[in-house]
């Protein structure tokens, strides 16, 4: 249970159903939420990857610092979007913002 | 203090942001006398960039380097925000009280975006991506009295976390498998590993995020909505300040990953073919301007990704060239289209009809700024699609280089499409003269000079970008 | 520059002819709105040249050819010369067309007084005039080739003079892309002996031809395009219908051009490249059938026609036929003299019939003979006297040409050519005597009240009776009567100043000449005694009935009415193959295959970008779903 | 960097240049001086022009008035202008074409400024290729006469102005869709980095190159010279635009195409352009007759002329593409004669069309009567276009015909009969227009006034002198055909 394969697994598993998330989820709060596990995936790939292949410098405990604080300023300004959204279409599904196309 | 030297540009980019947050927190809102500051500090932001640019040396452990490459590109974008800043007095298109923050966001995203193109490591790229896209993040909804718009800032914010994830993804996979997030060291290690499916999975997955900042199809469907949708001073400045940053990042990291495989050429060809041809088409049929330059943007970006993909000195020089002339030219027309909807709204093909009476100075500019993105001499659109050609061909893509030209043929027909009608149709009612002020008189004859000139004798700044290729790498 | 002043001979030549055209200049440029002057500058013109070429004649005669030669342009090894060769037969050539000119001029100062387009017409005339005497110079074939068409031009533009009747610009038209047509095998068997032999010098070709120096092949494919031009240029068949319609011009043009010079021009050509022509027996004796063709045809169609100037057109051209006859059949001096005879009498006739044209406003020969034709006495006689030529009646020129050229056709060993020519004989001399019995006994006899109607009708002209515009008509016509008498009699003088050159080169030409007997005159006579006979049968004797023989056969009257249908064949084929099927086709290919399939493929192009259009659907979801695929295909592409 | 005493060339350059910012300059209602500036500066171009004809030696023939002078290092391009034997008749053929176009709009009223402007960067661009020796500068200048087409026909133009010019600007950049890359290519293939046409000249490309490149420069080019099946812009274009334009447009612009196969494509790829001569020789003579042809059905005097002028370069092509001394001798010579020939059939039009409003044939009629003065113009271009002898346009056919039977015999026999169809279709022409019955409709209408017959003289007197005086003009010619053919 400890090779590095079974976080890649999990990475791998944790960004599949991250992109399903995105691409299914027709509420935004879902997708956003989606789109950090998107994150997490890459998150858990630089940790897994400092641990057990590069582990001088720990740069990859570094990177998952950083995208965890990007991470957190990515929410805030999605949610405040959304809420602005929220305002004036009363609705935060996204089958409703189709006006723009073609 | 050497240090502080080469970090100049951006230092005072950083001054600039932050005068404009001491301004945001203000009660009563001043937009003029924010719009002179802020001219103010791009100009000399600017005369600082310009000053700068023939520094050299590395900062912060290596990951960013001040070299040729970076300076020209960083002038590029001073050229664009201040340009972008200049076209702000009359900003319409956001909330007088959001002015400040306008401001302060378009000079982090510049400072973003200058950190950007000197970063030499997979975070420092990865961070300053994420500080430039959250500023036009917040940059695209401000828009005002825009109901029908209002799906725009969720939508180019969906699809830029999306890309972000996708990218930084790719970017731990291509960690994993070289163990460095230094691109020097990338290069040596990667033509090894390159044929493993993770670095594959990791390169594609980069590039994802870096093509989605240029705009290459199939990583462009923000590209329309945003543009369209966004205040149209907000919507140049993603069309060509921020332009500049994904043009720079593209050379950068496509050279570096597709140098080590000939499938990876075979896939930007296809890239750029298909770039091209989308933003072209569907050009043909728009309506709105903006909407029909973001499509055009797309087919540019197909362009200059062909003097990319020759991977040769030539190749991003040509590239460099193609970018700096698209700024100029497409400035030219942005500017052309916020003078005249001065107050705020999506310009129509058709408003425009009568222009040339109304104003022959901005008919004129808009003319030349298209002909410059069709590509007709003596412009500077031109020479840079000959540039790029040249690249191309000297690395025997006749076929890409014919379908290339034949493109150009197409998007000539809309780019037509707007002059004929600032030229040729009447106006429905008679609209008064457009007022041209001093000083927008004077932009307009600088960018027709430059327009020209960097057509017609691009000695200088072919050696210049040359220069700055052998830099790259 | 400075021999032109020291050599009288050139200065005369270059003098006489080009002043019309210098006259024909300044008409157009500054006096056309003074039709008197233009006329006197025209007149003076061509006087000059007359006065010129008779002086050339006389001061030549007995010289041996003059040729001035400088070069025009180079390219290649291409030289084009530009001179002039005065040799026996262009020196009487030249006095021919410029006597008949200046007489033709003179009388039109007459004919056409009071025309609105007076000075055009001088203009027109002069142009004519420049084109044909230096055509008749010319040095070589190339050059010859300009101002033959440039004698066509003017003859475009002379038929076409009533420019507002639709039938004249029409004929004028007709006549152009006819002779064009001709004259596009004539250029190309110039081209061909550029290729194959290099120089178009006519002494040159002449002599090459005469020593074998051109390859049988060239020479052979040359002559016959060469004759080409012939065909078109001087009516043969079958381009022979434009002629015909010429006669949509002004009467003295179509005495000028139509019948006495321009179409002699092919003959003339024929005559000038004479042993070079005679170098290829296959190209003779497909130019002989022609003019056989010709002759018949022509001679079957003026038998049924009533307009006067048609007849004496059919006439020309049946004529023209025989000369191509006897040049064919190795005749020079046969097919030149009748050229000359036939010159004169048939401008006299064509003048007469103007005069009659004048005086009564029509062409129909019944109505001018009721009107009272004969009472015009003068221009009686000389039509009387130009048929008599026509029908070769002795004493009149055109007994001894016609007898020439008998007597060549006599040596030929296949004696149908010479049946055929006295077949021609008997028809010739049957329908001109038709014209002459319908104009000197109509058929109800002259009607009385006529000359006070015509007073009415016609204002003006009548007071000129036998004023200045009447004499300006008579006096050309009775002297062309005089030359008409007189000129067979300088039969040898002419044949010794003809042959005597030409002989060296060609001496079988010459022998042919004596091969004929008494039997043959008596023949000759005998066959135009018997056409006059036949016409005096039907038209001239009391209670004729004046119909002809031909009216018992409606079908034949028909066939020869309508020109036995070559019109309609040319204009059925034209209709069919060029405007109903390779231009409306090629129109339509124009516009649907080639412009539709431009428009198509921008249609397309904007069609294609409507579709792509789709791909930017307005749901985040699916677009962002392509970008995920995009980039799995890509891996996928990669890895694989 | 050799320059040869005065730069001559760039001088005749400037002068379209400066006709073109002294123009921006002047207020657009003071039209009349406008016009003036406009016909001033064409006229210093001109007489130029002619200096620059009679001062050129053609006995020592090759290349003369040189200016080279480094432009783009890095790339090899050149500011490098000359004149020799093929391109000298052309300049001159530009500079009277102007010449005399300025002068035939000088009735021009709407937006007297812009379209001045037009044309003198639509000449500058047409100047620029002729004189250029580099590749580069041939494509940019070739490009600028070529954009300017779509102002000038959309806004002062007539029947379905923007349909036309749409087309015609489309079509004939898609041309340079192929040329560019060719060049290119060129530019590749030589290895030595250069733009210098005489350098490359050197370089031996390989047969290859020379096939692949010479195909797409006939083919690009082809287009503006209106090769068939790609000149149907050609019509419809010259329909749609104004009389200056389509003087301009059909009698120089179009010689860009044939000049550019010549210069470009069969100087650099003799191999390739002897590769696809029968092609070239076919295409030609289809152009011919079907040209003929097809303006036979026409009843827009437009039209005709557009169709004529298909044919009449259908004769320029089937002279290339024999590669020999007369064909390429009669090509040049049958580029300058129908340039000023047609100059006049279309100013002759201009002037019937400025006053009738119409020029469908069925409509007109019987002009000859009302104004037989521009009735004469056109029937002398009509007779041009038959190929009359002693017009200038005759020798340049016999020229090209005796090579075309020598080389391509049924070819140049198909192409002679074309002859027959573009006589009949003139003189149609002519009958219906000018001939018949005056139309009541037309007879208020004035003749030519002297000032304005002015350029139609001129054109006409050049047509005859040139027809008279041939030597003149293949002297020059020739003393750089020979050479050129030479290296084939």
């Amino acid at each position: 249970m400890n090779s590095l394969s079974t976080y890649l697994i999990i990475s791998a598993l944790l960004f599949s159903m991250g992109l399903m998330g995105i691409l299914q989820r027709r509420n935004l709060i879902g997708m956003l939420i989606s789109v950090e596990l998107l994150l997490n995936a890459a998150n858990l790939n630089f940790m897994a990857f400092n641990r057990f292949l590069a582990p001088d410098p720990v740069i990859g405990q570094i990177i998952a610092l950083f995208v965890m604080g990007l991470a957190a300023a990515e929410a805030a300004i999605g949610l405040s979007i959304i809420l602005a959204l929220y305002r004036k279409m009363h609705s935060i599904n996204i089958e409703r913002a189709q006006r723009l196309k073609g | 203090m050497t240090d502080f030297m080469l970090f100049l540009p951006e230092l005072f980019f950083i001054l600039g942001a932050i005068v404009f947050f001491i301004f945001s927190l203000r009660k009563k809102a001043d937009p003029a006398a924010y719009h002179k500051w802020a001219v103010v500090i791009g100009a000399v932001g600017l005369l600082v960039t310009v000053a700068a640019s023939r520094q050299g040396g590395m900062l912060f452990f290596d990951c960013y380097r001040v070299d040729l490459f970076s300076q020209v590109f960083k002038v590029l974008l001073a050229l664009g925000t201040i340009w972008v800043i200049f076209s702000s007095g009359e900003l319409k298109g956001i909330d007088p009280r959001q002015h400040a923050e306008y401001y302060f966001l378009i000079f982090v995203c510049t400072l973003a975006m200058m950190m950007l193109v000197s970063s030499v490591e997979l975070l420092t790229i990865y961070v300053s991506i994420e500080l430039s896209s959250y500023s036009l993040y917040l940059l695209v909804p401000m828009r005002r009295k825009a109901d029908e718009f209002v799906e725009t800032g969720i939508k180019y914010f969906m699809v830029g976390v999306t890309a972000s994830g996708l990218m930084l993804f790719g970017i731990s996979l291509l960690f994993g498998m070289a163990h460095t997030t230094y691109i020097p060291q990338l290069i040596q290690t990667l033509p090894g590993i390159i044929s493993q499916p993770a670095t594959i999975i990791g390169l594609i997955l980069a590039l994802s995020g870096f093509f989605f900042k240029l705009a290459l199809f199939p990583f462009h469907i923000w590209a329309p909505d945003v543009y369209q949708g966004s205040a149209n001073q907000v919507t140049t400045y993603i069309a060509t300040a921020s332009k500049m940053a994904a043009a720079a990042m593209i050379i950068r990291f496509t050279g570096l990953s597709a140098g080590a495989s000939p499938g990876m050429i075979k896939l930007l060809i296809v890239l750029s073919i298909l770039s091209m041809t989308f933003g072209n088409l569907v050009a043909l049929i728009q309506k709105d301007i903006k909407r029909l330059l973001a499509y055009s943007s797309i087919a540019h970006a197909g362009y200059m990704l062909i003097g990319i993909l020759a991977l040769s000195d030539r190749g991003y020089a040509s590239a460099i060239y193609y970018a700096a002339a698209y700024l100029v030219m497409n400035y030219s027309v942005f500017m052309v289209i916020m003078k005249l909807a001065d107050d705020g709204h999506n310009l129509q093909i058709k408003e425009l009809a009568g222009l040339h009476k109304r104003s022959p100075l901005l008919a004129l500019t808009l003319m030349l700024g298209l002909f410059g993105l069709a590509g007709i001499p003596p412009t500077a659109g031109f020479m840079g699609k000959f540039l790029v050609f040249a690249a191309a061909l000297e690395k025997g893509y006749l076929f890409l280089v014919i379908i290339g030209m034949i493109n150009a043929t197409i998007s000539l027909y809309y780019y037509l499409i707007v002059i004929k009608a600032a030229y040729l149709l009447k106006p429905v009612n008679e609209l008064p003269a457009v007022q041209v002020d001093f000083w927008t008189r004077c932009m307009c004859v600088v960018l027709v000079v430059m327009t020209i000139y960097l057509g017609v004798f691009p000695d200088q700044f072919v050696l210049l970008t040359e220069a700055a290729a052998k830099t790259l790498f | 520059m400075g021999a032109l002043f020291h050599d009288p001979i050139l200065l005369a030549i270059v003098l006489g002819t080009n002043l019309p055209f210098l006259s024909m200049a300044v008409i157009l440029l500054f006096t056309r709105s003074n039709p008197k002057l233009s006329s006197q500058i025209s007149v003076g013109a061509i006087l000059v040249s007359a006065v010129s070429a008779i002086y050339l004649l006389a001061k030549l005669h007995c010289a041996s050819p003059l040729q001035y030669q400088t070069l025009w342009f180079s390219s290649d090894k291409l030289l084009i010369a530009f001179g002039y060769y005065l040799d026996p037969l262009s020196l009487l050539m030249l006095t021919i067309v410029g006597v008949i000119a200046c007489l033709v001029q003179i009388y039109s100062l007459g004919y056409m007084a009071g025309d609105p387009g007076y000075s055009r017409y001088y203009a027109f005339q002069s142009l004519f005039a420049w084109a044909m005497l230096n055509m008749v110079i010319a040095g070589s074939m190339l050059q010859l080739f300009i101002y033959w068409e440039m004698v066509g031009l003017a003859s475009y533009f002379l038929i076409g003079f009533y420019y507002e009747k639709w039938s004249a610009s029409q004929a004028g038209k007709k006549a152009f892309v006819m002779n064009r047509v001709g004259d596009v095998g004539f250029f190309l068997g110039l081209i061909w002996l550029v290729i194959g032999f290099g120089n178009l010098g006519i002494p040159e070709l002449n002599h090459a031809a005469a020593t074998q120096g051109l390859p049988q092949h060239v020479l052979t494919v040359a002559a016959l395009l060469i004759f080409c031009g012939v065909i078109g240029k001087s009516a043969q068949f079958p381009l022979l219908t434009w002629l015909p319609d010429a006669m949509e011009g002004p009467t003295p043009v179509s005495a000028l051009l139509h019948s006495a010079t321009m179409v002699a021009a092919g003959v003339y050509m024929f005559s000038r490249i004479f042993p070079f022509f005679s170098a290829s027996p296959d190209a003779m004796a497909v130019a002989l059938a022609i003019g056989t063709i010709t002759m018949l045809l022509s001679g079957t169609m003026a038998m049924v026609t009533y307009d006067l100037k048609q007849v004496w057109a059919y006439s020309t051209v049946s004529q023209l036929g025989m000369m191509v006859m006897a040049l064919a059949a190795g005749g020079y001096f046969a097919g030149v003299f009748h050229l000359t005879t036939h010159a004169g009498f048939k401008a006299l006739l064509f003048l007469c019939s103007g005069i009659f044209i004048h005086e009564f406003h029509t062409n129909d020969m019944r109505i001018i003979g009721k009107k009272g034709g004969r009472r015009l006495k003068i221009p009686m006689a000389c039509i009387a006297v130009g048929a008599l030529a026509l029908s070769g009646v002795f004493p009149f020129s055109g007994f001894f040409s016609k007898e020439a050229i008998l007597g060549v056709l006599a040596a030929q060993p296949n004696k149908i050519w010479l049946a055929a020519a006295l077949l021609g004989a008997v028809m010739t001399a049957y329908y001109s005597f038709r014209l002459i019995f319908h104009l000197l006994f109509p058929k109800d006899g002259i009607e009385e009240k006529q000359h006070e109607e015509h007073g009415h009708s016609s204002h003006g002209h009548e007071e000129d009776h036998h004023g200045y515009i009447f004499w300006a008509m008579a006096i050309p016509v009775m002297i062309l009567a005089g030359v008409s008498l007189v000129l067979g009699f300088v039969e040898h003088p002419i044949e010794h100043f003809l042959i005597g050159h030409i002989v060296e080169a060609h001496p079988v030409a010459h022998g042919a000449e004596h091969g004929g007997g008494e039997w043959l005159m008596i023949m000759g006579v005998s066959a135009g005694l018997l056409g006059i006979a036949v016409a005096w049968f039907e038209f001239g004797r009391k209670g004729a009935s004046r119909k002809g023989f031909l009216s018992y056969f409606p079908a034949v009257w028909k066939l020869f009415d309508r020109r036995w249908f070559l019109d309609i064949f040319y204009r059925k084929s034209l209709d069919t193959f060029v405007y109903g099927g390779l231009t409306s086709l090629f129109t339509k290919n124009d516009r649907r295959v080639i412009d539709g399939g431009i428009d198509g493929i921008c249609f397309f192009t904007e069609g294609s970008g409507r579709l792509f259009s789709f791909l930017q659907s307005g749901m985040l979801q699916y677009n962002l779903l392509m970008m995920v695929l995009a980039a799995g295909v890509a891996v996928l592409y990669l890895l694989f | 960097m050799e320059m040869a005493g005065f730069p001559i060339l760039t001088a005749i350059l400037s002068t379209t240049i400066l006709g073109l910012l002294i123009i921006i300059f002047i207020p657009p209602e003071k039209t009349k001086l406008i016009k003036q500036v406009s016909l001033a500066s064409a006229t210093v171009g001109l007489v130029l022009c002619i200096w620059l004809y009679y001062a050129y030696d053609h006995q020592k023939g090759g290349l003369q008035f040189v200016e080279r002078i480094l432009w783009v290092k890095s790339l090899g391009i050149y500011w490098f202008n000359g004149v020799d034997g093929i391109n000298l008749p052309m300049m001159l053929l530009t500079s009277i074409v102007l010449f005399t176009a300025i002068w035939t709009m000088w009735e021009l009223e709407n937006r007297v400024k812009e379209f001045f402007a037009l044309i003198f960067l639509l000449v500058a661009g047409v100047y620029g290729v002729f004189m250029s020796m580099d590749l580069f500068w041939i494509f940019v200048w070739y490009d600028v006469s070529l954009f300017p087409m779509y102002p000038l026909i959309a806004i002062w133009g007539g029947t379905r102005k923007e349909y036309g010019a749409m087309k015609l600007t489309l079509y004939l950049l898609a041309g340079s869709a192929l040329i560019l890359p060719a060049i290119i290519y060129l530019w590749v293939a030589g290895g030595a980095h250069t733009f210098d046409l005489f350098e490359l000249q050197r370089i031996g490309f390989s047969a290859f190159d020379q096939k692949m490149t010479f195909i797409m420069l006939y083919l690009g080019f082809g287009i503006l010279a209106a090769v068939w099946p790609f000149h149907t812009w050609s019509p419809v274009g010259h329909v749609a635009a104004p009389t200056a334009v389509s003087m301009i447009h059909a009698g120089v612009l179009m010689k860009l195409g044939a000049y550019g196969i010549l210069r470009i494509g069969m100087t650099l790829c003799p191999a390739g352009a002897q590769y696809w001569s029968s092609l070239m020789a076919l295409l030609a003579c289809i152009g011919i007759v079907y040209g003929a042809l097809v303006g036979l059905a026409q009843t827009d005097l437009k039209y005709v002329i557009g169709y004529s002028s298909v044919s009449h370069m259908g004769v320029v092509g089937l002279g290339l593409a024999t590669m020999s001394v007369n064909g390429i001798n009669g090509a040049v010579f049958q580029m300058f004669a129908h340039g000023v020939m047609t100059a006049l059939f279309f100013s002759s039009v201009g002037y019937i069309y400025d006053r009738t409003h119409t020029k469908i044939i069925p409509e007109l009629g019987g002009l000859s009567k009302t104004m037989p003065i521009a009735s004469s113009f056109f029937i002398v271009a009509a007779l041009a276009g038959i190929g009359v002898p002693l017009m200038a346009s005759f020798w340049a056919e016999l020229l090209v015909f005796i090579a075309a039977v020598k080389v391509f015999p049924v070819g140049g026999i198909a192409a002679l009969v074309g002859l027959i169809i573009s006589a009949l279709f003139m003189l149609r022409v002519v009958q219906r227009t000018f001939y018949g019955e005056k139309n009541p409709k037309w007879e208020h209408i004035p003749d030519v006034s002297g000032f304005l017959a002015v350029p139609r003289v001129i054109l006409m007197s050049i047509i005859l002198f040139f027809g008279m005086f041939p030597k003149i003009m293949l002297d020059v010619i020739q003393s750089t055909v020979i050479p050129f053919v030479n290296r084939f």
